[in-house]
């Protein structure tokens, strides 16, 4: 009975389940391509549902709540140059496969991977935890006025930007000696105890000594009204605030804005696919048996399952293509 | 008719009375339909049952009446909705009555009462700061203003005024509440962070129920608050009641 | 490949003695637990479903007996409940508490659609009856097939383990709107064992489950049609399928998210939907930063919950026109117009989901757009339910207990969708929002509705599943007792409504004594419904467990039927089929014309 | 979907051709190698390009508004490049083509009824504070 089902489709693999490998002839699609693309498709709606709140929650926001030119350019650029380059060489390592040069895509493969773990490295060791380390403050509309020296909120409206309510900086840093010292040092200790429990901050009893940012140290600076492609140092400026003018302080963690908060759910997402992708990658160079053991038995296979696996990576470094300018410039 | 026969409430506002005339429209186009569809699909079952009509017929029903019927089922909604319901919606959410006309009423919704805020005599409402709420600063009035000198707040009680428009501006404190007023034919989500508008007016004296429509948490069922629809000297005296317990310095200074 | 010579083969009714298999034994685990055969997880699906909707049923009963009688305690079992769910749900009496009672509506909710309706109907059926109808041997992905199986199993044991957590189970409604929702159960709490948060770390496992085999679904139907097997002579159970994996793999994504966004929200205090200046108690709630927004996660949810309407419908109108067909020993009365019907619900249910925010403060152009989408939804449904009815007319039609609840489904599907239509109205909704009146509408769709076409389904495919025929007597008691019953129950909803009485009330109405005086008696009639709608069901898990073995034995088609699935030796194999297959008309060609007998199976060349 | 598909781009692999054959020939492989410098170009400019959203992210265009729909075309035409070379969209099946047009519908919907949302509220209604 088996032999005339196999007869009838020719195609039958293990799971015995016709157009694994090859295609149907009326579609033209062999069963994981299709699949990959609905799966793709229902990534679209995933992400379009997390832009789309992204959106919605931007134009909510009121004026100066929605920071830009927090993070760093250069190194976002450099990581979306990391992604292109490993989507232009997985696409070579399933080319190499359909010609049949194993030697080509293991190589090809081999710089993808790398590529996607540098990219995941630069995320992890810099980027997410530069973010811990810097603290904002927002300052209450009603007494913004005290601190004008550091909002610029007059400087601004005369350019016709939005206001400024926040003051950004390292909470850690304040200079050994200065008069602010032995209160830094309190708030210090109030401020780690409190991440280590949460990474959010209820408002200290105290106030807060924060060496300042550039911008902050120097609101009315015209150069400071567009965001600098590199970063600058902070300040040796530094602002106390009453903790009573504070509407709500934290360091730069999904707790501290919604800006923050989109950016740590999307990128965290984001990153996720590229492990997830990074995985993937590497079960298809490493000889398993459904790894590059499989190009002996069956190659077509295989470069149907590199293919599959580069549609979902060509995926993630297309969402990051909208990740990037969305957050890192605009 | 329908509508009473199903045991709807009685209607005490100007415009309930639209809604209920679309709602009885509705139902007579649902009736008709349903019966229409129901008294062909029990006649179908009963005359082609198998033990009476042994063989089938292998092409059915022929002609092209059952089209004629759903362009008329489509005919009708159209009309329901391009005549009626987008006017309406249009009515309400744009001709808000104006200042002078109507009396406006803040409704804040929080864990499980109603806090209505009058202007008072000055017809404006008197700032209000997170910073001030207290259990008996409820909408955290500022003191110092002067525009909240003669603001009162009720709880749980809507005093309106026969006959003069009401808008309510709907908001909560905590979590999703709406104001649900059957009688009057209305109903406005309460949502934090949001005050949304929301008219009718009032044309039968009386006390009528409002209904916490969200969901609210435990004590969402029994959040059940009044409205009463009074004359101009009733009101009064509940505004001046309400005046001296709420401002006694005021009151004495006077 | 298209030139394999047809096979020729005559009337097959009765078991084929080369029906098993060869393929090496599978252990017990492999052939039953981790199996990756369609047939098993169809069956581990419905047979999970069937609990979960009995379970869902259970809660439901709880919280009509308070409904009817506020505060009292159960009777029999009150004190066992309350061993089981503890003191947040239970008084010590044994009543239900305010909190119980949204913890039990808000499961019964969830578990009515996530884990009843849509695994008997979507995955239980779609699995078990898919691949057989269109001549496949398997799903496309097996492998993933039992992945999606098990994510749902894990999502189903975290739902219902939730019930032991600190402060019971979820309760902020189905919907879990926020800010309630993403401040419940978390005042000294712990972050992560709580209700809600384990609700929305279970309905992400749901949701993976549900996407994974809805891919499964479409790319099968796409790409393991039979030689033969058109588009166009699909059976339309495999069209509705079809459109119903449509709806999942795109509407429950962007949930997907929002489910992640209220997770970070409650664990990790960002303020997604928590707007500023939020206070509880008389405090600012210092844990959020604020700037979210409430209604954003309404749009993401409502953007799956309203397609997850009609996938709630969708595979039961399916069934119920396979089995009219079926029974009615006629063709389907436009088959093409349903299909592109079909087509059309999938495609406006996308752009309607506002119409459960009418409250929510919409200005005049969007309300116009989402009243002008909910009304041109309801033409594509008048057209199938047309179809249906009229497909009636010239049969001959056989009244079996799957027929009977086929036929039922038909009015009640009716009446539901009806009611829909007031609602669709905003001004009209005004009134009739969040009151019984909207219970009773999706009720009508979902319970006499989706359970009974799927009910009809239980009972037509049973003897392929099992090789016997549940019992027709009881099949009859079962029906004629819950038709009566589950009317009795939803009815005077739509006359509760009418008076005001909204859901969602601990009390049954009491507390509000103006409004509900005329009409706060019917609590007890429909309570009464309720219980004895459960008696009625005791016949089917009587029939259903003891015909496995004893019911009558039937050969490969009992149904006189004509789709692919009853082409199958029964029970179906492993690779299911035992011939080559070749298709050579469409689905429902019963009584044609000249042919000897009042059925073509589709696999017969002349 | 009734009908089987014919292809309309000549290069597009896995064609029916293909598949009856069940895989390679040396014909595929000759017409993968005239795309591999073409991939190569693309990559080019897909990095070429991505300093051109970072360049006009500091020109000024006038609003906000406008430099972010600058920066969205740039990065849609990236994406373009991504979808239609590397992913082969170009030469992708009728099949696949037709859900995904859908799925466009749909988040345009999302995102765009969402916003409309905001856009239109009932006269009158304020959002207390951010
Ligand atoms: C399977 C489920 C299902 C289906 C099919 C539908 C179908 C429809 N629904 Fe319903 N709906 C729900 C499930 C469903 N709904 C649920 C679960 C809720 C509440 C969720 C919650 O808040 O918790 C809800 C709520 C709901 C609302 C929001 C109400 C509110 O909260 O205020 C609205 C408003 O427009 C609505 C409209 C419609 C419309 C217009 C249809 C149309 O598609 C209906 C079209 C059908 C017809 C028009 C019938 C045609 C039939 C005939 C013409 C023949 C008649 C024959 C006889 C009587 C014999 N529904
Ligand atoms: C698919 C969805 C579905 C289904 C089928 C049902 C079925 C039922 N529902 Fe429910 N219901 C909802 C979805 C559903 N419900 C939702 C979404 C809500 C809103 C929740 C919220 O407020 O958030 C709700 C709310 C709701 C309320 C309002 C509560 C309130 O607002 O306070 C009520 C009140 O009576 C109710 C009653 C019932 C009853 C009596 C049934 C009965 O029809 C049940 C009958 C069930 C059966 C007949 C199946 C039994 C199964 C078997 C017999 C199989 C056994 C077999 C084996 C074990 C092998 N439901
Ligand atoms: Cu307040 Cu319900
Ligand atoms: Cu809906």
């Amino acid at each position: 009975m088996l032999n005339s089902i196999l007869k009838y489709f020719p195609f039958f693999t293990d799971a015995e389940v016709p157009h694994t490998v090859a295609a149907r002839p009326d579609t033209g699609l062999y069963s994981a391509k299709l699949g990959i693309w609905l799966f793709l498709a229902s990534e679209v709606m995933l992400f379009g549902g997390l832009f789309s709140a992204y959106i919605f929650l931007r134009i909510g926001a009121e004026p100066g709540y929605w920071p830009s030119g927090l993070l760093n350019v250069p190194v976002g650029t450099a990581n979306t140059a990391i992604l292109i380059i490993s989507s232009v060489t997985v696409v070579m390592a399933w080319a190499s496969l359909k010609m049949r040069q194993l030697a080509k895509y293991k190589f090809y493969m081999l710089i993808t991977i790398l590529c996607g773990a540098i990219f995941l490295t630069v995320k992890l060791s810099y980027e997410w935890p530069a973010k811990f380390n810097h603290f904002g403050v927002f300052i209450k509309k009603e007494a913004s006025t005290k601190y004008e020296d550091f909002l610029g909120n007059k400087h601004l409206e005369e350019g016709g930007q939005p206001p400024r309510w926040e003051i950004s900086g390292h909470l850690l840093d304040a200079p050994k000696g200065s008069a602010y010292a032995e209160q830094a040092v309190k708030n210090a200790e109030h401020f780690a105890h409190e991440t280590h429990r949460h990474d959010f901050v209820t408002p200290a009893e105290d106030d807060y000594v924060i060496q300042l940012d550039p911008v902050n140290a120097n609101p009315s600076d015209k150069d400071n009204d567009r965001p600098h492609f590199l970063q600058r140092p902070l300040s040796d400026k530094i602002a106390v605030i009453k903790a009573s003018d504070v509407e709500s302080a934290s360091v730069f963690a999904p707790r501290h804005s919604t800006y923050f908060a989109t950016y740590f759910l999307i990128t965290g997402l984001h990153g996720l696919h590229v492990l997830g992708g990074i995985l993937v990658f590497l079960y298809l160079w490493l000889p398993f048996k459904g790894g590059t053991k499989l190009y002996h038995s069956n190659p077509e296979h295989l470069a149907n399952r590199v293919e599959i696996a580069g549609l979902f990576w060509h995926f993630v470094d297309l969402v990051w293509i909208f990740v990037f300018p969305i957050f890192y410039l605009l | 008719m329908l509508n009473n026969l199903l045991g709807i409430v009685s209607n005490a506002s100007e415009h309930g009375r639209v809604v209920e005339h679309m709602l009885e429209m509705c139902h007579w186009f649902m009736l008709i339909l349903g019966a229409g569809w129901g008294a062909f699909f029990l006649l179908s079952v009963y005359k082609f049952r198998s033990s009476k009509n042994p063989k089938a017929d292998y092409h059915g029903v022929k002609g092209s009446v059952y089209t004629h019927g759903e362009v008329t089922v489509i005919l009708i909604e159209a009309s329901l909705l391009l005549g009626f319901a987008l006017p309406m919606w249009g009515r309400r959410v744009v001709e808000v009555p104006n200042q002078a006309e109507a009396m406006r009423v803040r409704a804040v919704g929080e864990q499980y009462a109603w806090n209505f805020h009058y202007t008072g005599a000055d017809g404006v409402f008197g700032k209000q700061s997170l910073d001030f709420v207290t259990a008996s600063n409820p909408l955290g009035l500022d003191p110092a203003d002067e525009a909240g000198k003669d603001d009162i707040v009720s709880k749980n009680e809507l005093h309106v005024i026969n006959q003069r428009p009401v808008v309510l501006e709907i908001s909560s404190k905590d979590v999703i509440h709406a104001v649900s007023i059957p009688h009057m034919r209305i109903a406005q989500d309460a949502i934090p962070g949001t005050k949304i508008p929301m008219w009718f007016r009032p044309i039968k004296a009386g006390k009528y129920e409002i209904v916490c429509g969200q969901l609210c948490g435990a004590g969402h069922y029994a959040m059940r608050s009044h409205v009463l629809v009074e004359n101009q000297e009733e009101f009064d005296a509940f505004q001046k009641e309400l005046f001296q317990m709420q401002h006694p310095a005021a009151t004495a200074a006077k | 490949m298209a030139t394999i010579a047809p096979v020729e083969h005559g009337h097959h009714v009765g078991t084929d003695p080369h029906g098993e298999h060869h393929h090496p034994e599978l252990g017990f685990w492999q052939k039953y637990v981790f199996s990756t055969d369609h047939k098993v997880i169809g069956v581990q699906y419905g047979v999970s479903g069937l609990l979960f909707l009995f379970f869902g049923f259970l809660l439901m009963l709880v919280m009509r007996w308070q409904l009817a009688n506020p505060g009292l305690p159960v009777p029999v079992v009150g004190e066992a409940l309350k061993g089981v769910f503890g003191p947040t749900v239970m008084t010590d009496a044994g009543a239900l508490t305010a909190s119980g009672y949204n913890v039990f509506g808000a499961m019964h909710g969830t578990i009515m659609v996530f884990f009843g309706i849509v695994p008997l109907a979507v995955a239980g059926f779609g699995n078990y009856v898919v691949p057989l109808q269109i001549g496949a041997p398997d799903m496309a992905f097996p492998k993933l097939n039992m992945a999606s199986y098990w994510c749902f199993f894990t999502s189903g044991v975290l739902m219902m383990g939730s019930f032991f957590v600190p402060g019971s189970a979820a309760k902020s409604g189905w919907t879990a709107y926020p800010p309630l929702a993403g401040i419940a159960d978390l005042e000294g709490g712990n972050i992560w064992l709580n209700g809600q948060t384990v609700w929305l770390v279970a309905m992400v496992f749901n949701i993976t489950g549900s996407l994974l085999g809805s891919i499964n679904f479409i790319t099968t139907i796409i790409q393991l049609r039979a030689p033969g097997l058109t588009w166009m002579r699909l059976p339309f159970f495999v069209w509705a399928q079809f459109v119903t994996a449509f709806l999942l793999v795109l509407a429950f994504p962007p949930l997907e998210a929002a489910g992640f966004m209220q997770l970070t929200d409650r664990v990790f205090g960002t303020s997604f939907f928590m707007p500023t200046g939020l206070m509880i108690g008389q405090k600012v709630a210092q844990s959020w930063s604020g700037g979210g927004s409430p209604i954003l996660w309404q749009h993401l949810f409502w953007f799956l919950a309203h397609p997850e309407v009609y996938v709630l419908i969708l595979p039961a109108i399916g069934i119920v026109t396979e089995i009219v067909a079926n029974n009615a020993r006629k063709p389907i009365h436009g088959y093409k117009p349903m299909v592109y019907s079909l087509f059309g619900l999938g495609f406006l249910s996308f752009i309607v989901w506002a119409h459960h925010m009418y409250m929510t403060g919409m200005g005049a152009k969007v309300a116009a757009f989402f009243q002008i989408t909910t009304i041109m939804i309801s033409v594509p449904s008048v057209i199938l339910l047309t179809s249906l009815i009229l497909s009636l007319w010239g049969g001959s039609i056989r009244f079996n207990t799957p027929m009977l609840f086929a036929t039922a489904f038909l009015p009640m599907f009716g009446i539901g969708g009806l009611t829909g239509i007031p609602l669709a109205f905003n001004a009209v909704d005004l009134f009739l929002h969040d009151t019984y009146y909207v219970i009773g509408h999706f009720h009508y769709v979902v319970a006499p509705g989706t359970i009974f076409g799927l009910f009809a389904g239980v009972y037509f495919w049973y003897p392929k599943a099992t090789g016997r025929k549940m019992n027709e007597f009881l099949g009859k008691v079962h029906f004629w007792t819950s038709l009566v019953f589950i009317n009795g129950i939803f009815f005077p909803m739509f006359i509760q409504g009418m008076a005001g009485v909204h859901r969602r009330w601990y009390d049954g109405g009491a507390t509000y004594e103006q409004l509900t005086a005329p009409v706060l008696h019917w609590n007890q009639f429909m309570t009464v419904s309720a219980a004895l709608l459960a008696v009625a069901q005791l016949p089917f898990i009587f029939n259903f467990f003891t015909s496995w073995k004893l019911g009558q034995k039937v050969g490969r088609n009992p149904w006189d039927a004509t789709t692919l699935d009853w082409d199958t030796p029964t029970p179906p194999p492993h690779g299911n089929f035992d011939k080559p297959l070749e298709v050579f008309r469409g689905p429902y060609e019963y009584s044609v014309p000249g042919h000897p007998v009042d059925f073509h199976p589709q696999t017969q060349r002349n | 979907m009734s009908k089987p598909s014919h292809d309309t781009h000549p290069h597009a692999h896995g064609s029916a051709v293909e598949a009856v054959h069940g895989g390679h020939d040396s014909h595929d492989a000759a017409h993968i190698a005239a795309h591999v410098g073409g991939y190569i170009k693309v990559g080019a400019a897909l990095l070429v390009l991505t300093g051109v959203t970072v360049g006009l992210s500091y020109v000024d265009f006038g609003s906000r508004e406008m430099n972010i729909i600058v920066g969205m075309l740039v990065a849609s035409l990236k994406a373009g490049l991504v979808a239609f070379i590397f992913m082969h969209l170009n030469g992708e099946k009728i099949t696949i083509w037709r859900f995904l047009i859908m799925t466009t519908i749909f988040v345009i919907g999302l995102f765009f009824l969402t916003y409309l949302f905001h856009a239109d509220p009932i006269s009158g209604t304020s959002h207390s504070t951010h």
